[in-house]
């Protein structure tokens, strides 16, 4: 599609997000939580948080719930019953299960709307996941792009920027009498056009008139990082460096690109579910064999292979690195390893190697 | 073929609940699973048997050699398989035929049922008792008064169960 | 895949008249894994063992369900049918129907229901049943007593009689323990050594007793059958097999003053070389090194070396460690009386005359430093009247222990019946609290010291005892007629409460076994196991158990040997398999399982590379004393050890089974 | 500060250089001004990396369960009072030998709250620091081969802050309404067991989280597992807890862990006067009993 842009005034703004609630659908926004900002159901525009720069964890869970349910079964005497969830929205009312509703995403940031394509590869490589699918499709992303990144943000380093647009289906900028609306996909479209009352909010503006990016300067180069991950699998700075690691998965739980998962029975002797739940590569457990052998034994083998992933395999197989620069692996670690830091070393090491 | 397979596990999920009393079990009489010791509360409600008393038939025996093994952790798991009430019972102090598995639990229970408390479970639905192997009066009437009890509690979930 | 069959009894209609046999052998069929179901009026006669038998063979049953009476009832009769089929007992499970169904409940429906649920129970655990085998542990067959008093006395001459070896060990020079060392013995006033000498020669020539006197227990490990010993024989500077015990060299030692003899309770002296009593067993001298003047003036005196005939003295030897290997531990460590010095106010230590009571033996024995007169240390003339002061230091929480010691009241109404034989005219007055004679003849005795001898009784304690003029003036209450009395005695003896031997709380931590908060060994079972201890294989006699007076201290040392003769006439130690178990790969040895266990079946083993590296240290059970009580499955953080038969996934299933 | 550092220095430089440890564990600046971090030190011209201030907030001792830190072998630990009860607790509990250890001490005046620090809050007072901080018994560590003193002056405690208050909140309340307030939170839970990994005192080499056979905790990430997990978390840590707050700091979503762990351990000294992590040679509360415990609740 060809993009579209628009203008639009606070006032505005809010009738839009209200009308989008009062149309049934589900809008999810930053919000506040006893002092700290989470995605959540809102009703009002009111209840938005737009004043932070981040919400402590990403919307994943829309895309891959916690917990997502994938079928249920019954056992009545010797005959097993399977229930499939195209059936049934699932035991949480949509979340979990293939069906989900349409969900709309306000407020968030360029780097978690970029997390939704990202992670679209993995899920369709080989075997296409109805379950991701059907939520990814139904995901609608309005985002605001950032004006002033922190110090744990690395978005620019990361392939995209503070004001990319890449996921989102509107991309939100201040300025103007409110914001100015730049509409990516068909998707977006539908948004504003999904009444005429609504349609009416936003005044098309010429590409000329929608603000252009900033000149936004990456302070390392990513692809030297993949350089030196290609070649130093036994570099002694996994160990040493992640001797700190504690292997609490806050990195993994937090990351909105992050999408290991494990399945489970559970049930009674007469019924029952499988699920499939939030699992962390920085587990001791989670490459555990049964023999007891465990190919990555320290922490610093598991660390290793986070950075692996994000910055040498999933390159080399989707060309996307598995990171959305948000840093929120690094606020939220409890030992304070910075991801950033970390990318940023390497990429440097690599340089006094080549050099 | 399909819609009975839906609507048999419609009907057997009740209400969406898989931890705890569904529908199905609304018209049931309360379930009260207890874990009792081998050598005095076990005896104990056979001695009840043997003499022919009566009691509510509300109670499922699940039979441990002491007091020692009824990890609190059973209760938990009782309660998450559906059970209204659950009692722990063993021999009295001083008595253990393994002279200190029920000393060792009873700091455990103490410090478990004050956790459980604080959690927001009605602690009214779990029992500790210690009934001897020549107390089966005793057994029936715990029995009995914790039945009455469970019954007059409201249904109402814990944070054991999916509301 | 489960093959299990179910079995519901009728138990003639004390099950069918209140529970639908019928309908619950239909329920558990369709139960997953249930191949056939049956009731049978009653499964515990020989046509229903059979039913049981023939299905096992037929079906090829991989486990078995009866809804039947209770498991005390039969649980054995019909593992013992499975095991003739093959079927390793632990795959049988019982559901009881009768005793917690139908005798208790009147509603046929609600009662069959819950009959359907218990089976329903025990068909998910014996899915998960996993064969048990019963442990067997090797025995040598050989035991170890500890401490020669009269109870380690018997239970070494019962075992070494039951023609089993036995080793004893004794701290002091001599065997006898406290006994030898009473003049004559309540109620029948037999004399004391005459009754125990022959008893010590005995254990001297038995030809199945090893003793070593003079040597202390250095080190325990091991377990019931299987342990191994160390045991220290401290040096006497006597090369023993050479001694003929003919008193030349105590005879002649120049160090015979300042030394108090142990055995005379301080009222006496006795030299460097010296042998306790002249009963001693064995009859060979040992040199007090801290009191010798050859070890403490450089090798100058060695005057007993010179007199000996046999050249038998080696002021050289040393310590020697000595390794035995033994299958049962007999712990007799005897016990010792409380320091008087605690009550301040009766003058103990202050006033010569006011002595204990075993001091007070040893002056009325034959063999004791007065030879048998008895007179006050003081000044050595014959006291006229004696103050005897019961519970002192029993009976009273606050400054002594709260128990009572037992034997006090008995030996004091000896004392006084004693003192009033051999002084005549002489008055006794004894202060008590109650009067506690319980044994066969023990109440007719102190009558008789009231009655017959003169003792005057006053209930209550003594406030202060104070020297007046060469008399002891003991003031204290007569509750029961409400006076204050005042007495002028020339000796006052106190019944000092008795306490465990010094250092048995290590002992026991050596041993493994359990103690109570004043040092006195646990017994496994205080009502039904009184002769074991905690731990498997280690035996309980005499006072070290608590206070108790000389025929039960015999009784205590003969059921101590009557187990170890019972455990030691089968081949093997066998135990039923039902016992914990660690996983050692999960196992973080926090050793919670260690603190809880009150056998001390839990050790702690080093998991080692191939270099001998030690990568962690974990739990290791063992399973000749592991009794099963799984009270360490409830203090494992991580699961890690579990019970067998009672395992966390069949308590699970057991819960699963009535999931709603 | 800098004569805290100076002498921090000093002694792990020393205990390096006397090959007295393999290994110092300690603080070192972190990735901004308010942060700080632990830092690895083998080498004895590495130590100036160390530093102590109030935003050394992590519990050090929760390396010691590391298998990569334990092949050290002998190690200096830089430890807080609080924190240095849990070396206390791991050496009761057989998990670390006090040989191997040489505890350095610091004396700490209270730790900023971390959420408070990265906006920017520099200031040690009753409103920035911790809870633990305002009920703190040990500023100086009980057990230490070296003590390092604070240059800083206590801060003041006037009373306005009542450390833990919604304990007392909760436990006036309905069950019912501590259902509710409980569900709530323990709803945000994402299951990351970082509570757990954070714990200097969850050592185990296989969780109970972890164990299948039988599934003791749920593992869905909802009502129902969540509620299992953090009621087993904190059951065992009842009478362990040696209330450092890791958990709670190392909490994505936020929840008052430290609410359920404070009131076991206020709960455990009640019935029991047992406080953890005080005495290397106490038996552990739930590894011993008393004839005479807390009856009245059994029928």
């Amino acid at each position: 599609m060809e993009e579209k842009y628009y203008e639009i005034s606070s006032d505005n703004i809010e009738k839009f997000v209200n009308n989008l609630v009062a149309q049934n659908n589900e809008v999810i926004a930053p919000k506040d939580k006893d002092g700290d900002t989470f995605y959540d159901k809102i009703t009002d525009f009111k209840d938005a948080d737009l004043n932070i720069l981040l919400p402590k964890l990403s919307f994943k869970e829309y895309l891959l719930p916690k917990t997502e349910t994938l079928f249920e079964y019954s056992i009545s005497g010797s005959n097993i019953n399977i229930l499939d969830p195209l059936e049934n929205a699932g035991a949480d009312g949509g979340n979990s299960g293939k069906k989900s509703v349409k969900r709309i995403i306000f407020g968030s940031r360029p780097c978690d709307a970029g997390a939704g394509p990202i992670m679209e590869k993995v899920f369709n490589w080989d075997y296409k996941d109805e379950f991701f699918n059907e939520k990814f499709k139904n995901l609608y992303i309005i985002s605001i792009a950032c004006v002033q990144p922190d110090n744990y943000c690395f978005c620019t380093e990361a392939q995209l920027s503070p004001e990319s647009s890449y996921g989102s289906d509107i991309l939100l900028k201040k300025g103007g009498s409110g914001y100015y609306a730049k509409v990516i996909t068909e998707k977006g479209l539908e948004l504003i056009n999904s009444t005429s009352e609504n349609a009416g909010l936003f005044k098309e503006i010429p590409k000329e008139a929608f603000p252009a990016d900033k000149d936004w300067k990456a302070a390392f180069d990513i692809k030297k990082t993949q350089g030196f991950l290609d070649k130093n699998f036994t570099s002694s700075y996994f160990q040493e460096k992640f001797l700190s690691c504690i292997g609490c998965g806050i990195c993994t739980y937090t990351c909105p690109t992050c999408h290991c998962f494990d399945i489970q029975d559970e049930g009674t002797n007469e019924k029952g579910k499988r699920i499939r739940n939030w699992d962390s590569c920085q587990f001791g457990i989670f490459t555990l064999h049964t023999s007891g052998h465990n190919p990555r034994v320290t922490q610093g083998d598991r660390y290793r292979q986070r950075l692996m992933h994000k910055f040498k395999v999933y390159n080399e197989k989707f060309n996307k690195y598995l990171c959305v620069g948000c840093g929120r692996c690094s606020r939220n670690c409890p030992e304070d390893i910075d991801l950033r830091e970390i990318t940023s070393e390497l990429s440097l090491m690599e340089d006094n190697i080549t050099q | 073929m399909e819609n009975n397979i839906v609507e048999d596990v419609q009907n057997a999920r009740g209400d969406k609940e898989y931890s705890a009393g569904g529908a199905k079990d609304k018209d049931k009489e309360p379930r009260i699973i207890a874990f009792v010791c081998n050598w005095c509360t076990y005896n104990g409600a056979d001695l009840a048997g043997t003499s022919r008393m009566k009691y509510a038939e509300n109670v499922r025996v699940i039979k441990l050699p002491c007091t020692g093994r009824i990890d609190p952790l059973f209760v938990v798991e009782a309660f998450k398989k559906g059970a209204k009430g659950v009692l722990v019972s063993g021999c009295h102090p001083g008595d253990c035929h393994y002279t200190s598995g029920n000393y060792h639990s009873r700091r455990k229970y103490t410090a478990f049922r004050d956790l459980l408390s604080y959690l927001g479970v009605d602690i009214n639905r779990v029992e500790f008792s210690w009934i001897s192997a020549s107390e089966g009066n005793k057994w029936v009437s715990v029995i009995n008064e914790f039945t009455n009890k469970i019954k007059l509690l409201p249904d109402n979930s814990d944070i054991f169960s999916k509301k | 895949m489960a093959r299990i069959g179910v079995f519901v009894c009728w138990c003639g209609s004390n099950i069918a008249g209140t529970v639908d046999v019928k309908r619950v052998a239909e329920e558990a069929a369709k139960i997953p894994g249930v191949v056939e179901a049956v009731d049978y009026k009653y499964m515990c006669s020989d046509p229903g063992q059979n039913t049981l038998r023939k299905m096992i063979k037929d079906k090829n049953l991989t486990g078995v369900v009866l809804a039947a009476c209770s498991p005390h009832m039969h649980e054995n009769t019909f593992r013992k049918a499975a095991v003739k089929e093959g079927l390793n007992p632990y795959f049988i499970e019982i559901a009881n129907i009768r005793e917690q169904v139908s005798w208790v409940h009147e509603d046929k429906e609600k009662a069959t229901e819950k009959a359907i649920d218990l089976l329903k129970m025990m068909v998910e655990k014996v899915k998960k049943n996993k064969a048990i085998e019963d442990v067997r542990v090797p025995l040598t067959k050989k035991a170890l007593v500890i401490g020669g008093g009269i109870s380690g006395i018997q239970a070494a001459l019962d075992i070494a009689n039951g023609g089993v070896e036995v080793i004893l060990v004794e701290k002091e020079p001599s065997i006898g323990g406290k006994m030898i060392q009473l003049d004559e013995t309540f109620p029948t006033l037999d004399c004391s050594s005459c009754i125990m000498t022959p008893k010590m020669v005995e254990v001297y020539q038995h030809p199945n007793i090893k003793l070593y006197t003079y040597s202390e227990l250095e080190e325990v490990s091991g377990y019931i059958g299987n342990f191994n010993v160390k045991i220290k024989k401290k040096a006497r500077s006597i090369v023993e097999k050479d001694c003929t015990g003919c008193g030349d060299c105590w005879n002649i030692c120049p160090m015979h003053k300042n030394v108090k003899s142990e055995f005379n309770v301080n009222l006496s002296e006795r030299t460097a070389i010296y042998v306790p009593f002249p009963q001693a067993v064995p009859l060979i001298p040992v040199i007090d090194r801290s009191v010798c003047l050859h070890y403490k003036k450089g090798g100058k005196c060695q005057k007993c070396y010179d007199a000996c005939g046999p050249k038998c003295i080696n002021f050289d030897l040393q310590d020697e460690i000595i390794e035995e290997k033994v299958g049962a531990i007999v712990a007799a460590t005897g016990y010792d009386l409380m320091e008087n010095s605690l009550y301040g106010e009766y003058g103990y230590g202050q006033f010569k005359d006011v002595i204990s009571g075993l001091q007070f033996e040893r002056l009325l024995s034959a063999s004791g430093p007065t030879e048998g007169v008895v007179k006050r240390p003081s000044d050595g003339k014959t006291p006229e009247t004696i103050v005897f002061i019961q519970c002192v230091g029993s009976r009273d929480p606050e400054k002594g222990v709260p128990y009572c010691s037992k034997v006090c009241c008995m030996y004091t109404a000896k004392h006084a019946k004693l003192f009033a034989h051999k002084v005549h005219g002489s008055q006794s007055y004894v202060f008590y609290i109650d009067i506690r004679a319980t044994s066969k003849g023990y109440e007719e005795f102190v009558r008789g010291t009231m009655e017959n001898e003169g003792a005057i009784y006053l209930r209550g304690r003594v406030s202060k005892i104070y020297e007046d003029n060469g008399k002891l003036i003991v003031k204290g209450a007569d509750t029961l007629s409400g006076n204050q009395v005042e007495i002028a005695a020339d000796m006052v003896v106190l019944a000092t409460g008795v306490i465990p031997k010094k250092g048995s709380d290590k002992m026991a931590q050596m041993l493994g076994i359990s103690y109570d908060k004043y040092g006195f060994y646990t017994e496994s079972h205080p009502k039904l196991r009184p002769a074991e201890s905690s731990t498997a294989g280690i035996y309980l006699a005499g006072m070290a158990q608590g206070p108790r007076d000389i025929p039960e201290s015999v009784v205590s040392g003969s059921a101590a040997a009557s187990k170890i003769l019972g455990l030691f006439s089968k081949s093997e130690y066998e135990v039923e398999g039902t016992i914990a178990s660690v996983n050692k790969t999960t196992c973080v040895g926090c050793f919670y399982c260690r603190r809880v266990c009150a056998y001390s079946a839990i050790s702690k083993e080093e998991i080692k590379d191939r270099n001998g590296n030690v990568l962690k240290v974990v739990a290791n059970v063992n399973s000749g004393l592991c009794a099963g009580c799984g009270a360490c499955v409830n203090a494992c953080f991580s699961k890690s050890i579990d019970l067998k038969g009672y395992l966390d996934e069949q308590i699970f299933a057991e819960i699963k089974s009535l999931a709603v | 500060m800098e004569k805290m550092n100076d002498k921090l220095q000093n002694t792990a430089k020393e205990l390096l250089e006397n090959k007295e440890v393999n290994l110092i564990i300690g603080f070192t600046k972190g990735s901004n001004p308010l942060r700080m971090r632990s830092v690895f030190i083998t080498d004895p011209n590495d130590v100036s990396k160390l530093s102590f201030n109030a935003h050394c907030v992590q519990d050090l001792a929760v390396f010691l369960k590391k298998p990569e830190v334990k092949k050290f072998g002998k190690i200096g630990l830089v430890v807080k009072g609080c924190d240095e009860k849990a070396v206390n607790t791991l050496i009761q509990e057989y998990q670390l030998s006090r040989d191997n250890i040489k505890i350095i001490g610091v004396e700490c005046r209270g730790a900023v709250k971390q959420n408070l620090a990265d906006k920017g809050e520099d200031s040690v007072k009753q409103s920035t620091v911790y809870d633990k901080c305002l009920v703190c018994e040990v500023h100086t560590p009980l057990l230490y081969d070296y003590l390092v003193e604070s240059d800083e002056p206590a801060f003041e405690i006037n009373g306005d802050i009542k450390p833990y208050a919604k304990i007392e909140e909760l436990d006036a309340m309905s069950v019912e309404d501590r259902n509710m307030f409980w569900q709530k939170e323990f709803e945000k839970c994402i299951k990351c067991y970082a509570c757990r990994q954070a714990c200097p005192l969850c050592y185990c080499t296989r969780c109970i989280v972890e164990k299948n056979t039988p599934q003791w905790i749920e593992t869905n990430i909802e009502e129902t597992g969540n509620a299992q997990w953090n009621m087993i978390r904190a059951y065992h840590l009842s009478g362990r807890c040696i209330g450092c707050g890791e958990c709670e700091r190392a909490c994505p979503v936020n929840i008052p862990l430290m609410l359920v762990n404070e009131k076991m351990a206020r709960d455990v000294f009640e019935k029991f006067g047992y406080k953890s992590g005080v005495d290397i040679n106490a038996k552990p509360v739930f590894g011993t009993f008393d004839a005479n415990d807390f009856n009245e609740f059994i029928k």
